[in-house]
C-alpha cells in the first residue's frame, strides 16, 4: 500500500484511463473484415441492442483488417502494424476500443500485449506508424463485445430491456476458443459461462454444455475439411444431445462454421446436425422486442425465424 | 539433404526466444497436456510435445516436414494448459512464418495459399474481403471444389452475404508505407 | 570525517560468482583504496570461508587495522561471523561494518556497469560509516524457559512433546477446535500402510495430558513482540461458548443440535456435522466448540437446545473471547500446508462432476471412520469399476505451484493400493514423472505396479463427459497423452481423485508478517539456510518445521520438528544469549528534561529523573528500537550501532 | 519529457526487521530492479529522524524512500506509526521548499515482499526519473551569486 | 595602556540589536570605562575609509549583527573581519539568518516583483526597478547589490563567537563582554550561551503531563493559550524543547510558546526535522488518513519551525525549479 501523498499524480495516471470514455458507456466499434460480408448480421444486431443498452458504438474511422489468424501467419510485423494502425486510431478517438469478433479481440490485444512487452517491437512499430503519419502510445484498451455488455452494463441493465422473455429456449452457448483464450481475463479460459450468464437474463436457459469452449476448426473448415468437419459436428452433436434449442456463438468465424456446413458436418459425425445458429446479439434482440430487420435474421442459413416465433419463446 | 541447416537453426531460435516466453520450450517437461488438449493432434503427423522435443532436439526439418503447424487451429488450448508456461500458439505461429518464408514443407500447401491470398487482399486493400478471398483460394488450390461449394454460395448471395465489391480504406496509401517501412526494417 | 591515524581494512568478496558474476569486484576494491583510512583492500573467492576469514585476522594483528569493512552479502547472513573473526583478532568487533552487495545489489541488478557503481556505493557508504563506529561490549540477556509452539500438526506436536519431556513448559496454540493436523484424517500411510490415526492418537493424547503443555486450541497468535529469549506473544483463544471444567464430552449436545447441515471440514466436505460439534471422535481436547457462524443462537438469537440439553450446564453463551498475553524464550511455528484448491482447474472438472475427489476427500473415502465407513463408494453408492488418479493437480504448474509437491506421487500409489485391494477396480495413474525417493518409496512403487495398476506416462489434459464411444457413456473420460506411445488416450472410469499438490496454510503471510519472517515466492516460510540450517528462520529464536517451510511427508514434518525442538532447547539450556548492542542512550549533559522521550518509548523504558531534571533509559527494558532518537528534539538521545554520526555518514556513502 | 539518461539516486530508510529483510528476499529471489536505490538499514521506521531524509535530500538525492512494517505488525509495536505521522508532515515541509511529494515515499513492506519491493523500486525510480534530477546541492551551493538586475537599463537621472 | 578599542556594525537587521545595548542601562557605563567605542554606525557616524585606516589589531572585538544580503554588507564584513582579532555574530540574524532569513523561503524575483510592482501601496508608473549602477550628472554611481539569498554571517566571513537571540539578553551581552575583557573566554566557534534546550529553564515544564496526544495543532494568531500549561500539552508549536536556553523565558512568561530564537540546542543537526520528529510521534492519528488531517493542521511550517535560522538550516533557500508554491507574501 502506498502513502505516498502525490500531488500530481494525474500525469502517469492518465494515460492508462484516457481510453476508458468518459461515462463507459462510448466506445470506438471495431467491426472486422467479416462483418462487412458473410457476416453483416452480427454487425447488424450488434449495433441495434447496443442502442438498447445505451452504449454508444462510434465505428472507427478508416479502420482496417486487424492483422487476423491468416495473416500473421506469415507476416508478424506486418501484422502488428495493421493492429497498431487501428490501435493508433482507437487512441486518437480517445475511447476504449470494443469488437464483437473474437478472432480481431485476440489479434488486436495481442499485438497490444507484445508491443507493450517488448521494446523492441514497440520502436520498430512506432517507426512504421511514422512512415504513415501516425503514432501509437500504447493506451488503448481492447474489449469484447460480449464482455463489455455482461461486466459492464450488467443485469439490471440488460433485464430492464427485456420485453419478449425467452421462457422455455433452451440455448448451447457456445463461446468458442478465442472469447477466452488467451486473453478473456474475466472468463474461465475453459468453461466461459459469460453468455449463460446473458441468456439467464433474458430469460431464457442454457444447457450444460462440455463444448462450450472446443475449437470448430476455424479456417480448417476450408483448408482442411475433413478434420473441420469433425471438429464442429463433435460440437453440433453434443448441442443437440444437450437438449438445446439452438446455439448462440460470440464470433463470425464460429456462427459461419457452425451454420454453414450442417448437411456436411452432419455426413462426416454421423448424425443429424441441423440446428439453429445465432449470434448472441441477435437472440439478445429478439428478447429486447427488435423487429428481425434489426438483427438481420434474414440472413441466417438456419431456421432461427421459425425458433424465435415459436410459443416457447413467447409466453 | 537436411533443409534446417545449422544456420536456419539458428534463426529460428532467435526468432522463438525473440516472442514473449519464449525461451521457455526449454523448459518443457514432456507432459503431453498439449497434445492430449490439442483438438486436431489426432490428424498431426507430430503430437505438440513431439515438435517441443523435436526441436530441442535439433530436429528442424522433422518439424518443418510435419503437417503439424498446418492442423493448428489457434484454439490456444495447448497455451492456456501448458505448466511450463510456452506460448505453444506463438511457436506454431513463429514455425508457419519459417516455413513459408523458407519454402520448406508442402503440407501445408492449402494453407499457404490461404493466408498468401489473405495477405494479398489486405496490403491492397487494407482489409478482407471474403468472397475474394475465397474465389482466389479455390482457384488457386482446387477449382473443382469450388463447384462444390457453389450451392452454399449461392444460398448465401441470395441472403446478400457476398457482396461483389470489396472496400477499400482511406489510408490504403499510408498503410503501404508502413508495410514498406517495417519491411525495410526487415530486411536490415 | 574519518581520523587521521585510522586503518581500515576492506575486503571484497566474490562469492563464487554470486557477486563477481554482476559486480566488477576488481573495480570495486580499486575504488576502496581511494576512500579515506583505507589501508589495506583485499578480495577473495570466498570471505566467509575460514580462509577469507584468517585474512582478516592476519591483517588486523599485523598491520593493527583499526576497523573493517567486509563487502559481501547481507549483514543478516555473516555479520555476525566477521564480527566475531574481528574480536578473535583482538578488534572490537563492533569497529566493523558490512556492506551487501549480494542480496541488494548482484542478484538483483544485470547490468554489470550499473552494479558495479552501485556496490561502490554500498561500500563507501560502509567505509565512512565505520568510521564513525565505537567500540562497545556485547550485550548478554537472559532467554525465558517457555517455548510457544504455533500450530498442532504432526509437526507442531513432535516439537512440542519433545520439549515437554524435556522438562520444558511448552504453550502450543493451534487455530483449530482439535489439534491432529492433516495427519488426522489420513486413512494410510506410505510405503508402510500404517493406520495414521493408530500412530497419531497416542501422541495426540500425550500432548493433552502432559503436565508441561500447556494447549491453547481454537486460538490464534495476534501479535509478537521481542526478541530472541524474551518474546511477548499474544494469543486470541475464541470463544468456543463451553466451559471446559465442565463438559464431559458426553455428546448429547451435538446429537441434539438442530443445524445439522455444515459440511465437515474433517470429511473435507464428505459429510455433514452440526453447528456445535466435536471435530472427530478421537479429538483433543474432546470437547465440543460452537460453531457461531453457523449456530442458530448466534445468527437468528433463537434455539438454545444445546444448553438445556446439557446435563452438565456447561454450555455459556456468553463466553468472549480471551486475549493471553504470554511470555516465551523460542517460538517454533509449525503451521503446516492446506490443499491445492483443485476447483481453479476447471477442466478436471472438481466441483463440477460427481466424483471427482480430492486427495483429502478420497482419504476420508477410505477411512474407516469416514463416511463411508471405509468403504470406497461413488456418489450413487456402487464400487467403482475403474478409477483414475491424476498425478500433478496443481503442482509443477508455472500457473499455479511451481514446485513438486513431493508427496502426491507416493500418495497417489497408496491411494492405489487401497482402491485395488478394497474394490478390485482398474485403476489408472496419469504421471508426468514418478517421484519415490524416500526410504521404502521405490519398492512400495514396484509393489503396486505388480499389484496390476496401469501407469501412463503423460499428464491427464482434462476430464470430460462428452462420450466417443458407447463404452464412454456415462463415464467420466480422462483425456491424456500416453507420452510413451505418442497416443492420446480416452480412459472411461468411474472415479477420478485429484492429487492435489500443497499450498502454505491458509495465514501463512499474516503470520509472516506478525513474527517478520520471510516468504518465498511460493508463500512458504524462508529457512535461514535451506540446507545447513533448515529449521532456522532467519530471527533468531524463531524455529520452523514442517510443511510451513515447503511440501513434507510424515517422516520429514517429524523430523523437523524434533530438529526445531532441539534447536529451541538448545537456546533455552544455555539461559542466555549474546545480543546486539543497539539499545538507546540519553546524554545528561544535553537533556533538557522535556519527557517526550518517555511518551514516544512504546515500552515504558524511559523515567524522569527529577533529581538531576533528565529523562534516563533502563537498558534492560530498551528493545532497541530508537524511535525515541527520532523524537528526541534537543538531540539528547542516542541509539548505539545506529547513532545519527553514522547514518549521516552512511548517507554521504551512498551519495557519494 | 522524461530525462532517459538521468540515473535518480534513491536513499531507502528500510526497517532491519520486514523491510530490509524483504528487499533480501528480492536477492535470494533473484528479481530484477533498478538500481537506483541505495539501501540504508535502521532498526524500525520509527528510527527515521525528518533530518535524515533533508540530509539525504540535501547531499544529492532525488528521492527518498522510507519502509517500514505494516500497520500493526511493527517489530517493535508501534514505530512505523510514529513513521506513518511524521510522514506527511514531513512531505509538507518538503513540498512548501519545492521539493515534489512524489520524491519522498512511506512504504509497508513486510519481509515476505520482496517482489513487492522489487515493484516498489521500479515504479519509484520511473517516478522519479520523470520528476528529473533534484539538483538540490548545486541549487543551495553558490554564494554571494552576482545577478545583474536591469543593469541594461541603467538610467541616468 | 589604552583602552580596548571594540566595533559594531549591523547589516540586515531591525536595529533591536542594538537596542540591547543600549539596554545594558548603566552596564554601558562599565563597558564605556572598559573600552573605546571605534565603530557604532547607528549612534556615530564612520566612513568606510576610517575603517580601512585601522593598524590590523587596533580594535580587538567587531560585534556583528544582522544578516547578510547586499554587496556593501559583505564589503564591511570583510574589512571588519580583517581588521579585528575577535568577530561576534551577534543576534540570531548574524547567527542563524533570524527573520529577514525567511525571505530565503520565497526568490529574489518574487521579493523584487512584490515590492516594486504588486505592493498596494506602491506607486511606480514608470516601473522602475533598483539598479545597481547608474548616472548621476554625469557621474558613475555604483550602490549595493540585492543578492540572491540571506546568509548567516558565518557563511561570508569566519566567525569567533555567537550570541543567539533576538535580540541577546543584556546579561548575555555584559557576560560576554566581560569574559572577552577578562580574556576568559570559551573555545572558538562557542555559542556564549547553555547548551541545553530551553525545556531545562521552562517554568511550564512541570505542567507537562505524562503522556501526550495532539489531535490538532493550534496557533497563537487564531486561540490563546492558557498560561498555566505547557504549551504543546495545549497543541500549540512551543519551539522549546529543540532550541537552545539562555534567553530568560521572555516569551514563555509572556504566554508565547517559544519560537526558536536562539536556534537549535547543541545535539540538534536541524531544528525543523527534530521538531518533526517529535511532533510526529506526540500526534494521536494511528492510520494514514488521520495522519495526513493531523499535517493539515499545521500552518506555515517553514515559518514556524525555522522561524530564526531558515538560511543556516539544511533546507537553506528555496528551491525554485520544484512544482512547490512558494509562499505568498
Amino acid at each position: 500500500m502506498s502513502t505516498t501523498v502525490n500531488s500530481n499524480a494525474g500525469a502517469s495516471a492518465s494515460a492508462s484511463t484516457s481510453t476508458r470514455g468518459s461515462d463507459g458507456r462510448v466506445f470506438s466499434y471495431y467491426p472486422g473484415c467479416s462483418q462487412m460480408a458473410m457476416n453483416r448480421a452480427y454487425d447488424v444486431s450488434t449495433r441495434s441492442v447496443a442502442a438498447r443498452l445505451g452504449l454508444e458504438l462510434v465505428e472507427l474511422e478508416d479502420w482496417n483488417c486487424c492483422g487476423a489468424t491468416a495473416y500473421v501467419a506469415i507476416r508478424e510485423e506486418q501484422a502488428f502494424v495493421l493492429s497498431a494502425r487501428n490501435l493508433a486510431l482507437a487512441e486518437q478517438a480517445g475511447r476504449p476500443l470494443v469488437t464483437a469478433c473474437s478472432g480481431c479481440f485476440v489479434v488486436l490485444n495481442k499485438a497490444n500485449k507484445y508491443m507493450a512487452e517488448d521494446p523492441e517491437l514497440r520502436s520498430d512499430i512506432t517507426r512504421a506508424l511514422a512512415a504513415g503519419s501516425m503514432r501509437y502510445r500504447g493506451t488503448v484498451a481492447v474489449r469484447h463485445f460480449l464482455d463489455v455488455v455482461v461486466n459492464d452494463v450488467g443485469e439490471e441493465t440488460v433485464r430492464a430491456q427485456v420485453t419478449r422473455p425467452l421462457t422455455g429456449l433452451k440455448v448451447a452457448a457456445y463461446h468458442g476458443c478465442q472469447f477466452s483464450r488467451p486473453f478473456g481475463e474475466r472468463a474461465d479460459p475453459e468453461f466461459p459461462d459469460t453468455m449463460d450468464r446473458l441468456v439467464n437474463w433474458l430469460g431464457g436457459e442454457t444447457v450444460p454444455f462440455a463444448l462450450k469452449a472446443k475449437c470448430c476448426g476455424g479456417l480448417m473448415m476450408t483448408t482442411q475439411p475433413d478434420v473441420g468437419r469433425a471438429l464442429t459436428g463433435k460440437i453440433l452433436k453434443a448441442a443437440k444431445e444437450a437438449g438445446a434449442d439452438c446455439v448462440i456463438t460470440c464470433c463470425p468465424l464460429c456462427q459461419f462454421n457452425l451454420e454453414g456446413f450442417q448437411r456436411r458436418v452432419g455426413a462426416a459425425v454421423g448424425c443429424d446436425c441441423a440446428l439453429p445458429v445465432l449470434y448472441f446479439t441477435q437472440l439478445m434482440g429478439h428478447a429486447f422486442g427488435l423487429d428481425a430487420r434489426a438483427l438481420a435474421l434474414g440472413d441466417s442459413l438456419t431456421p432461427v425465424a421459425e425458433l424465435l416465433h415459436r410459443e416457447a419463446v413467447h409466453s | 539433404m537436411a533443409v534446417a541447416s545449422l544456420d536456419l537453426r539458428e534463426v529460428f531460435l532467435q526468432k522463438l526466444y525473440s516472442i514473449p516466453n519464449g525461451r521457455k520450450v526449454n523448459e518443457c517437461i514432456q507432459c503431453g497436456t498439449c497434445s492430449a488438449s490439442c483438438p486436431t493432434s489426432h490428424a498431426m503427423d507430430y503430437s505438440p510435445r513431439e515438435i517441443i522435443a523435436a526441436l530441442r532436439a535439433g530436429m528442424l526439418d522433422r518439424v518443418l516436414r510435419s503437417n503439424t503447424v498446418w492442423l493448428c487451429s489457434s484454439c490456444y488450448s495447448c497455451s492456456v494448459r501448458c505448466p511450463a508456461g510456452i506460448p505453444f500458439t506463438d511457436v506454431m505461429y513463429e514455425l508457419k512464418r519459417l516455413g513459408v518464408k523458407h519454402r520448406i514443407g508442402d503440407k501445408g500447401a492449402p494453407n499457404t495459399v490461404m493466408a498468401r491470398e489473405f495477405v494479398h487482399l489486405v496490403d491492397r486493400r487494407g482489409r478482407n474481403h471474403e468472397p475474394a478471398l475465397i474465389r482466389q483460394y479455390f482457384l488457386h488450390t482446387n477449382p473443382l471444389r469450388a463447384l462444390r461449394q457453389f450451392p452454399l454460395a449461392l444460398r448465401l448471395w441470395w441472403r446478400g452475404r457476398m457482396p461483389l465489391r470489396g472496400h477499400t480504406i482511406k489510408g490504403a496509401a499510408g498503410l503501404r508505407r508502413m508495410m514498406a517501412a517495417i519491411e525495410e526494417n526487415g530486411s536490415k | 570525517m574519518i581520523a587521521q591515524d585510522e586503518k581500515i581494512g576492506v575486503y571484497v568478496c566474490h562469492c563464487g560468482t554470486n557477486i563477481s558474476g554482476t559486480v566488477d569486484v576488481s573495480a570495486v576494491a580499486e575504488y576502496a583504496r581511494t576512500l579515506p583510512g583505507v589501508a589495506i583492500v583485499r578480495e577473495y573467492k570466498y570471505m566467509c570461508s575460514e580462509p577469507g576469514q584468517d585474512l582478516i585476522r592476519k591483517d588486523i594483528e599485523e598491520l593493527n587495522l583499526t576497523r573493517v569493512v567486509v563487502s559481501s552479502c547481507s549483514p543478516l547472513m555473516h555479520e555476525v561471523t566477521f564480527r566475531k573473526a574481528c574480536n578473535d583478532a583482538g578488534l572490537n568487533g563492533f569497529l566493523f561494518q558490512m556492506s551487501n552487495i549480494r542480496e541488494q545489489c548482484s542478484w538483483v541488478h544485470d547490468d554489470r556497469e550499473r552494479a558495479t557503481a552501485k556496490a561502490k556505493q554500498l561500500l563507501a557508504a560502509a567505509v565512512l560509516r565505520v568510521g564513525q563506529q565505537v567500540a562497545m561490549e556485547e550485550r548478554i540477556v537472559p532467554v525465558r524457559p517457555e517455548t510457544l509452539v504455533i500450530g498442532a500438526g504432526i509437526a507442531g506436536i513432535e516439537a512440542a512433546v519433545r520439549l515437554a519431556d524435556a522438562g520444558r513448559k511448552v504453550y502450543l496454540v493451534e487455530r483449530l477446535p482439535s489439534i491432529g493436523g492433516h495427519m488426522a484424517q489420513f486413512d494410510k500411510t506410505f510405503p508402510t500402510l500404517d493406520c495414521a490415526a493408530c500412530i497419531l492418537t497416542p501422541k495426540m493424547v500425550s500432548v493433552g495430558q502432559h503436565p508441561n503443555i500447556e494447549l491453547l486450541t481454537y486460538s490464534e497468535v495476534e501479535a509478537i513482540t521481542g526478541y530472541v529469549g524474551n518474546f511477548r506473544v499474544r494469543v486470541r483463544r475464541r470463544a468456543t461458548s463451553i466451559d471446559p471444567t465442565k463438559c464431559v464430552g458426553c455428546g448429547l449436545c451435538w446429537e441434539k443440535c438442530a443445524v445439522k447441515k455444515v459440511p465437515s471440514e474433517f470429511d473435507a466436505g464428505m459429510s455433514m456435522r452440526t453447528a456445535i460439534y466435536v471435530p472427530f471422535a478421537q479429538a483433543v481436547p474432546n470437547k465440543p466448540v460452537i460453531d457461531r457462524e453457523h449456530c442458530l443462537h448466534f445468527t437468528r438469537g433463537k434455539c438454545g437446545i444445546c444448553q438445556k440439553t446439557c446435563p452438565a450446564d456447561a454450555i455459556d453463551f456468553d463466553i468472549q473471547d480471551e486475549i493471553l498475553d504470554l511470555e516465551v524464550g523460542a517460538i517454533i511455528v509449525a503451521t503446516g500446508f492446506t490443499l491445492f484448491d483443485a476447483g481453479e482447474l476447471a477442466r478436471y472438472g472438481y466441483g463440477r462432476l460427481d466424483n471427482v475427489l480430492t486427495a483429502l476427500q478420497f482419504e476420508r473415502l477410505s477411512h474407516a471412520s469416514g463416511p463411508t465407513g471405509g468403504e470406497i463408494l461413488t456418489k450413487s453408492g456402487e464400487r467403482p469399476g475403474a478409477v483414475a488418479i491424476l498425478h500433478c493437480i496443481g503442482s509443477r504448474d508455472e500457473n499455479h505451484l511451481k514446485y513438486c509437491s513431493r508427496v502426491c506421487c507416493m500418495y497417489s500409489l497408496k491411494f492405489a493400493h487401497l482402491v485395488r485391494e478394497k474394490t478390485h477396480a482398474e485403476v489408472y495413474n496419469f504421471y508426468i514423472d514418478m517421484r519415490a525417493f524416500g526410504k521404502g518409496y521405490e519398492e512400495f512403487y514396484r509393489r503396486v505396479m505388480s499389484e496390476g495398476v496401469h501407469f501412463i506416462r503423460g499428464k491427464a489434459a482434462e476430464v470430460s463427459t462428452v462420450a466417443e464411444t458407447p463404452e464412454e457413456e456415462g463415464k467420466l473420460i480422462v483425456v491424456g497423452e500416453d507420452t510413451l506411445l505418442g497416443v492420446t488416450r480416452r480412459i472411461p472410469v468411474d472415479m477420478v481423485i485429484l492429487a492435489s499438490g500443497m499450498r502454505p496454510a491458509e495465514g501463512t503471510e499474516k503470520l509472516a508478517r506478525i513474527l517478520s519472517l520471510g516468504c518465498t515466492r511460493d508463500g512458504f516460510y524462508l529457512e535461514k539456510h535451506v540446507k545447513l540450517a533448515p529449521v532456522d528462520s532467519p530471527s533468531d529464536g524463531i524455529f520452523l518445521a514442517g510443511a510451513c517451510t515447503g511440501p513434507k511427508d510424515i517422516p520429514d514434518a517429524v523430523a523437523q520438528g524434533a530438529a526445531a525442538a532441539a534447536g529451541a532447547l538448545s537456546l533455552i539450556d544455555k539461559g542466555r544469549v549474546i545480543i546486539e548492542p543497539i539499545t538507546s542512550e540519553i546524554n545528561p549533559e544535553v537533556c533538557a528534561g522535556c519527557q517526550l522521550c518517555i511518551m514516544t518509548c512504546p515500552y515504558t523504558a524511559i523515567h524522569f529523573d527529577s533529581e538531576r531534571n533528565v529523562s534516563v533509559i533502563t537498558e534492560e527494558l530498551c528493545k532497541g528500537c530508537g524511535t525515541c532518537v527520532a523524537g528526541c528534539p534537543s538531540g539528547a538521545a542516542r541509539q548505539k550501532s545506529y547513532e545519527d554520526s553514522q547514518i549521516y555518514a552512511e548517507i554521504e556513502g551512498v551519495l557519494a | 519529457m522524461p530525462d532517459q539518461q538521468f540515473e535518480p539516486k534513491i536513499v531507502g530508510f528500510l526497517c532491519r526487521w520486514c523491510s530490509y529483510t524483504g528487499a533480501d528476499l528480492a536477492g535470494t529471489s533473484r528479481i530484477q530492479y533498478p538500481s537506483n536505490i541505495a539501501p540504508i538499514k535502521v532498526m524500525c521506521s520509527g528510527r527515521v529522524d525528518p533530518t535524515f531524509v533533508i540530509t539525504a535530500f540535501a547531499d544529492g538525492a532525488d528521492g527518498v524512500l522510507i519502509a517500514g512494517c505494516h500497520p500493526g505488525d511493527c517489530h517493535y509495536s508501534v514505530g512505523n506509526y510514529k513513521a506513518m505521522r511524521r510522514f506527511p508532515m514531513l512531505a509538507k515541509l518538503l513540498d512548501q521548499f519545492g521539493i515534489e511529494r512524489a520524491r519522498l515515499r512511506l512504504e509497508w513492506i513486510s519481509a515476505s515482499e520482496g517482489h513487492l519491493y522489487a515493484d516498489l523500486v521500479k515504479s519509484f525510480s520511473e517516478e522519479v526519473r520523470a520528476l528529473g534530477p533534484l539538483r538540490w546541492k548545486q541549487r543551495i551551493a553558490p554564494l554571494c551569486e552576482s545577478v545583474d538586475i536591469a543593469r541594461s537599463q541603467a538610467a541616468t537621472v | 595602556m589604552s583602552k580596548p578599542k571594540v566595533a559594531f556594525y549591523w547589516c540586515a537587521s531591525c536595529g533591536g540589536c542594538e537596542e540591547t545595548v543600549v539596554d545594558l542601562a548603566e552596564d554601558i557605563l562599565k563597558v564605556v570605562d572598559a573600552v573605546d567605542i571605534a565603530l557604532w554606525p547607528v549612534a556615530l557616524d564612520f566612513k568606510k575609509k576610517d575603517v580601512e585606516a585601522w593598524a590590523p589589531g587596533e580594535v580587538t572585538v567587531a560585534f556583528i549583527n544582522g544578516s547578510v544580503r547586499l554587496s556593501e554588507q559583505l564589503e564591511w564584513v570583510r574589512l571588519l573581519r580583517e581588521k579585528c582579532p575577535i568577530v561576534v555574530a551577534f543576534g540570531a540574524c548574524a547567527h542563524l539568518g533570524g527573520i529577514p532569513g525567511l525571505a530565503n523561503a520565497t526568490t529574489r524575483e518574487r521579493i523584487l516583483e512584490n515590492k516594486y510592482f504588486n505592493a498596494p501601496t506602491l506607486d511606480n508608473p514608470d516601473g522602475l526597478q533598483p539598479l545597481t549602477a547608474c548616472t548621476v550628472y554625469g557621474c558613475d554611481l555604483e550602490l549595493p547589490e540585492f543578492w540572491k539569498d540571506v546568509k548567516p554571517l558565518d557563511e561570508v566571513i569566519e566567525v569567533d563567537y555567537y550570541l543567539p537571540g533576538c535580540p541577546p539578553p543584556a546579561k548575555t551581552v555584559m557576560s560576554a563582554v566581560t569574559a572577552i575583557l577578562e580574556g576568559t573566554l570559551p573555545p572558538k566557534g562557542a555559542v556564549l550561551s547553555p547548551a541545553k534546550a530551553l525545556c531545562e529553564a521552562c517554568p511550564l515544564n512541570n505542567t507537562k503531563p505524562e503522556t501526550l496526544s495532539i489531535s490538532e495543532f493550534k496557533r497563537v494568531a487564531t486561540s490563546t493559550p492558557d498560561p498555566g500549561q505547557c504549551f504543546l500539552a495545549q497543541g500549540y508549536i512551543c519551539m522549546g524543547p529543540a532550541t537552545r536556553a539562555g534567553c530568560g523565558e521572555r516569551c514563555i512568561r509572556a504566554n508565547m510558546p517559544c519560537r526558536g530564537c536562539f536556534g537549535p540546542a547543541p545535539g540538534a543537526r536541524d531544528i525543523g526535522g527534530k521538531m518533526l520528529g517529535a511532533l510526529g510521534s506526540l500526534g494521536a492519528a494511528d492510520t494514514e488518513e488521520t495522519s495526513m488531517v493531523l499535517a493539515d493542521t499545521l500552518v506555515d511550517l517553514v515559518g514556524t519551525l525555522y522561524r530564526f535560522n531558515l538560511p543556516a538550516s539544511l533546507l537553506k533557500r528555496q528551491y525554485t525549479s520544484g512544482t512547490g508554491v512558494p509562499p505568498v507574501m
